[in-house]
């Protein structure tokens, strides 16, 4: 970076001098060169996440809106097809996300204590839990694969895993089919935002090993909780519109 | 120059006159509106074109000028709106009396069923002075049929009908074409539309026979062995459908459909989806084994079936 | 080119004393290709979007070429069809949505507010990073195949019958969206924390206002067509979905959420095109915009009426006519927000002191241009009228008297007034004000003619036609090639002047209000050598100039 | 110095950052997991079309407890609820402007 020629003519003391960024102005050295002080970066980045999680919140909107759609258009076919998934496995999941979900506030509790232990313990156990997560999501679509259960040629020609319910309407099969489709896409993207908040932690894990979350800045640490916590927001609604629908017929599998 | 170069097309149905008066107003009004804020601004600036030693106005604004100018606007956009949604709904109501056509979009032409039968691809002979419905679908992917001399126009979609009805006034021969992209040759998806004094009509049905869509329905009806099941007496299995078009049914579990178009094509290719109370969902589908045409004569057929005739044994 | 300036070596000048502006304080490429300067990502997306432009014109010349004559005699159907689409996709996705904000919002919004950048520099870059990578696949895309599907994408001819390359295309809408909504979010949160002390909400000006209520459009939207085109790539995959119709999938669904992001958009191109006309008329009739927070907050409601409207693209679709009824209600109900616009911006003129530079031009073509964009909106929104107009040439003629004639006739006027702040050269005024005019003309000539052939009932995307409607096409052709050599006349103004025009060294040529005219020209690397302090209101040209005498009654 | 935004009526100025306590975070995970169990019992109940209801109230529920403790809403800025509240608005949005056409396509 060149170094300015021209005199500044006053004394600016918020302005962190030209290109590198806020070197030797008595900044916090997290603070970057264009923000004045840390409230405002932090109020930024704050907002920021905040738009990008209402952003969020549109994209799965797509999917719900044809989830939606779908559902009301063929109501029998999607309870029937609900009673396909395996419950258990998708309550315990849910149980898993919201424990990481608590792990994931203990450590942004850890930033703002400044407890370096709590926040490398906290994202530890966080990351265990989005693993497990994905673990058992893999078990669940390996199932549905081995049981023909995901759309395409072969969708549902496996008898001993389809409920009676088809084998008497075979005409509701390809609205099951839009089910699973739906299930595959609705869970698939979100496993994708598990699989970004994992590697997010894993970074974020190796900034506070480093010791860079203080009480006064830890805005990363801060940021990726929220979203974390978004992802298992997002799965709080998954788990009952998709698993529960028609669990009150009791064909269900598991 | 104006027969060179027209302004409209030919107006040829009871529908084009409340459009185009719907037009001509707004095109007035547009005009009225565009020239007249354009010249005012235009005059204005010259008006107030810089000069040396003067200085720009000081003004903050006006509430009241701000309420005028919301409130003229959204006067006119409203009457607009209420004009638009008349002409609009005149167009989505069919009058009682009706002449029923079938047409089916298809990558690219147009397939036409006439009341009596008659099959036409890409053009249409209709009588002047008749009303007269078209119940149309796609077998592939979305088209829309439009006669600009009509004024009307409406998508054809895949897996479902939709509607569109209009009575022709001028005799005359006007362009049919396909409005919604549909694919390489959506240009070509054209034909014509020839609009018959009756008697001319009649000259040209002779000269084309065909069975009427309830007759060739009701031949389906029995080749497809529907018979069997949809008939009063031993060995019914199926709701009878005499005098049952147009009315509700109750259904297996509760709810009612009304019996239309929709209803039937629905039961035709899912014969469980909803079932009529009283029966055992025991009916096979026929997807795969009627086309859209072949559907749309079961249809006609079975609307055709008055009280007293009855399902023919 | 060299050649001339070597036979013609122009005067001497005495060598300004160097001055480190943000273009020369670092030359190599390096310094252009990792900047987080918001300045020259600015003028990144300025080049991208010259490129982009120049491909999207040479599409739309090559339609205009095919429609000379009724019959498809130049290219073949499946060529028209893809030419078409690339022409309305290239257009839409890397002109007409990042053109304003992405190059003049870059640019002069943080100047404007008093920042020393956006909030977020890095993702600034990212952004743009985003855009050309969207961008070079659109070009792999076209030159491997092409798609023929038009820019709506319609299920399910897109997902089950063509066979061109719409999977490929899905994902570069996709990955392009994501550029929009870094952009969006970028611009939300620039406005909220960044702004210099004394800026306050009803001090910004008002390209700020709409740059924010077109971020708001940005960030709310653009995800609902990302996932859009991601089913629709899935289905097109791996054959399996829910948009077809075969197996119980419903296309109707798929328009809704198609326009339920198109829509908007197309609010997107022109809010910022409407902050660009605030700014111009208040400088160049140097008076504070007439009704200041009614034209602010029009933004706002335009921005989220947009929402709420995007059933009137489907009257004639099979969408239940009462659905229709509050769409079309809701439409109308635009022209409300508009109008004021409007009517402002023209009080604004009444006693101001009006300067007829090239901006100015476009801002009076602007006024032309968009009003009768605007008005043939209300024929469209009207259903039962729509009955008949819905894909015919009226609604080309219409969507390009809005976007082409609003939204980039006002993104030229903006880039004519900001060049001098922008790279410190003026370009040639004659040759400014001539390039306004022939494309105002040239405009008028090629796209009046297809309101006409549009309601005598030739349908849009056709790549043949009736012989009757053809002594309109010609004309639209004529024009065409006038509007072309206007706005390449302008561009090369433009280029011309950064070796030759006049340099500008006085920080505010056009003696505007605005803070980005009291930095230096151009700026420094970070803006501002002192954070300025706001104390008065945006436009505040009387306290400006009232040192003479003053005019009228006030 | 700058003039962003500082939410009016906020009790703590610079940048502090709420500590909650750890009692909180344990309460209401145990209200989470309580109310996770619950929407597995009722969804097993056959409440006609309550069940759907039941349901989504549970996870609305769940989804506020998240959005106000682990994510600190309720010790945000005003800003932060406007834009949640706003993302909530366009999603009804575009639930109820879909859906009014599906719901009355029946209609005459």
């Amino acid at each position: 970076m060149s170094t300015s020629t021209h005199a500044a003519p006053v004394a600016v003391p918020q302005q962190a001098g030209h290109g590198a960024p806020g070197h030797g102005h008595g900044h916090h050295p997290g603070l970057a060169h264009h923000f004045d002080d840390l409230e405002q970066q932090r109020d930024s980045a704050v907002y920021g996440m905040w738009a990008f999680l209402a952003q969020e919140v549109m994209f799965f909107g797509g999917l719900f809106i044809a989830y939606i759609v779908y559902r009301n258009l063929y109501p029998e076919a999607f309870a029937h097809a609900s009673n396909l998934l395996n419950v258990p496995l998708g309550a315990t999941n849910t149980a898993v996300l919201l424990a990481s979900s608590l792990t994931m506030a203990l450590a942004v509790r850890g930033g703002a204590t400044g407890s370096k232990p709590t926040q490398l313990i906290m994202l530890l156990a966080t990351i265990a839990f989005g693993l497990t997560f994905l673990v058992v999501k893999y078990f669940e679509y390996a199932e549905k694969f081995e049981h023909h259960l995901v759309p395409g040629p072969t969708f549902m020609s496996d008898p001993a895993h389809v409920s009676p319910f088809f084998t008497a309407h075979p005409e509701e099969i390809p609205h099951a089919r839009i089910f699973f489709f739906l299930y595959f896409a609705m869970t698939g993207v979100h496993a994708a935002h598990m699989l970004v908040g994992a590697g997010l932690m894993a970074w974020i894990f190796l900034r506070a090993k480093k010791g860079e979350f203080v009480p006064e800045h830890h805005d990363a640490l801060e940021m990726s909780g929220l979203y974390w916590h978004f992802v298992d927001i997002v799965w709080i609604f998954l788990f009952p519109m998709i698993y529960l629908l028609g669990y009150h017929f009791g064909d269900h599998h598991g | 120059m104006l027969q060179e170069l027209p302004l409209t097309p030919p107006s040829a149905s009871t529908f084009a006159p409340q459009v185009d008066a719907l037009y001509w107003f707004l095109v007035i009004l547009s005009t009225v509106v565009t020239v007249g804020i354009f010249c005012a601004a235009l005059f204005l600036s010259i008006r107030y074109r810089r000069k040396p030693g003067v200085a720009p106005g000081n003004i903050e604004g006006s509430l009241k000028l701000e309420l005028l100018w919301s409130f003229i606007p959204g006067v006119l956009a409203i009457g607009i709106f209420a004009w638009g949604a008349k002409v609009y709904f005149y167009a989505a109501k069919p009058p009682k009396d009706v002449m029923d056509f079938y047409v089916s979009g298809k990558q690219w032409m147009w397939k036409v069923q006439h009341p009596t039968g008659q099959k036409e691809i890409n053009d249409l002979h209709i009588p002047v002075g008749r009303a007269i419905r078209f119940t149309m679908t796609s077998e592939d992917v979305l088209h829309s049929y439009w006669v600009p001399a009509f004024r009307l126009k409406k998508d054809t979609v895949p897996g479902r009908y939709t509607e569109m009805w209009f009575q022709a006034t001028k005799p005359g021969k006007y362009h049919i074409q396909c409005a919604e992209y549909c694919g390489t040759k959506h240009s070509g998806m054209i034909g014509e539309c020839y609009v018959l004094e009756p008697e001319e009509y009649q000259r040209w049905l002779s000269g084309n026979t065909g069975e009427a869509p309830e007759v060739a329905g009701q031949k389906l009806f029995e080749n497809l062995r529907c018979v069997t099941c949809h008939m009063a007496g031993q060995g019914q299995r199926g709701p009878e459908l005499t005098g049952v078009y147009g009315t509700k049914v109750q259904l297996e579990g509760g709810g009612e459909v009304v019996m239309n178009d929709e209803y039937i094509r629905e039961s035709v290719l899912k014969p469980l989806a909803k079932v009529v109370k009283g029966f055992q969902p025991v009916m096979n589908t026929y997807e795969g084994q009627v086309g859209e045409e072949e559907i749309m004569q079961l249809v006609a057929y079975i609307k055709s079936l008055k009280a007293q005739g009855g399902v023919k044994q | 080119m060299s050649a001339q300036a070597v036979a013609a070596p122009r005067e001497k000048v005495a060598a300004p004393e160097h001055r480190e502006t943000y273009l020369n304080h670092d030359y190599s490429w390096k310094s252009w290709l990792f900047t987080v300067d918001h300045k020259r990502i600015g003028i990144l997306y300025l080049l991208t979007v010259a490129f982009f432009v120049a491909i999207g014109g040479l599409f739309a010349m090559m339609i205009r070429a095919e429609l000379l004559t009724p019959k498809g005699d130049m290219l073949e159907a499946e060529t028209y069809n893809k030419i078409f689409t690339m022409h309305g996709a290239v257009m839409i996705f890397f002109f007409l949505i990042p053109g304003v904000p992405g190059v003049l919002g870059n640019f002069v919004l943080p100047l404007m507010i008093g920042a020393r950048d956006v909030a977020f520099p890095k993702i600034n870059l990212l952004s743009w990073y985003i855009f050309v990578t969207g961008g070079l696949l659109t070009l792999f895309v076209a030159a491997t195949g092409g798609v023929d599907t038009g820019w709506t994408f319609y299920a399910p001819y897109s997902s089950t019958y063509s066979n061109t390359r719409v999977a490929e295309t899905a994902i570069m809408v996709f990955i392009t969206g994501f550029s929009s909504i870094l952009t969006g979010l970028n611009f939300l949160v620039t406005v909220h924390t960044m702004r210099a002390p004394g800026m306050t909400w009803f001090r910004l000006p008002l390209f700020v206002w709409s740059a924010y209520a077109t971020s708001l459009i940005n960030v709310l939207a653009t995800p609902v067509l990302a996932i859009t085109v991601l089913l629709l790539a899935l289905e097109r995959i791996f054959h399996i979905g829910i948009f077809d119709p075969r197996v119980g999938g419903d296309p109707i669904l798929f328009e809704h959420m198609f326009w339920f992001y198109s829509h908007p958009a197309v609010y997107i191109m022109i809010l910022p095109a409407m902050g660009v006309i605030s700014e111009l008329v208040a400088a160049f009739s140097r008076k504070r915009i007439f009704g200041y927070s009614f034209v602010a907050f029009s933004s706002l409601a335009i921005a989220v009426l947009g929402f709420l409207v995007w059933g009137h693209h489907m009257f004639v679709s099979g969408q239940s006519a009462y659905a229709g009824l509050v769409f079309s209600v809701l439409t109308v109900l635009i022209a409300v927000p508009t109008a004021v616009k409007i009517f402002n911006w023209t009080a604004t003129l009444y006693q101001g002191s009006v300067e007829f530079a090239t901006p100015f031009l476009y801002v009076l073509a602007f006024f032309g241009l968009f009003l009768i964009g605007g008005v043939t909106g209300l024929f469209l929104a009207a259903m039962g009228l729509d009955i008949h107009m819905h894909d015919n040439y009226f609604v080309v003629s219409h969507f390009h008297y809005v976007m082409v004639g609003g939204m980039v006739t006002a993104f030229f006027g903006g880039l004519h007034y900001w060049w001098p702040k922008m790279f410190g050269r003026m370009y040639n005024e004659a040759a400014g004000k001539l390039a306004a005019l022939v494309i105002f003309v040239g405009f008028n000539l090629t796209f009046f003619p297809q309101f006409i052939v549009g309601y005598m009932g030739m349908p849009r995307r056709y790549h043949a036609y009736a012989p009757e409607f053809q002594t309109l096409n010609v004309l639209s052709s004529g024009g065409a090639v006038i509007l072309g050599a206007g706005y390449l006349l302008a561009a090369l103004n433009l280029i011309w002047s950064l070796k030759f025009g006049k340099v500008v060294t006085e920080r505010n040529p056009w003696g505007a209000t605005g803070l980005e005219w009291e930095t230096q020209t151009p700026p420094i690397p970070h803006n501002f050598e002192v954070t300025p302090r706001v104390t008065q209101e945006a436009y505040a040209y009387h306290e400006m100039y009232s040192g003479k005498e003053a005019h009228g009654v006030h | 110095m700058s003039q962003h935004e500082h939410g009016s009526g906020q009790a703590h100025g610079g940048h502090h950052v709420h500590v909650v306590p750890l009692s909180l975070y344990f309460g209401i995970i145990t209200v989470l997991f309580v109310l996770t169990a619950a929407t597995v019992i009722t969804a097993k109940m056959d409440l006609g079309a309550y069940n759907t209801v039941v349901a989504l109230v549970i996870a609305i529920t769940k989804a506020t407890l998240v959005v106000l403790y682990f994510m600190h809403v309720r010790w945000s800025k005003k800003l932060v609820w406007i834009m949640v509240g706003s993302s909530l608005v366009w999603f009804s949005i575009l639930i109820a402007f879909t859906m009014q056409d599906y719901l009355s396509r029946g209609w005459g």
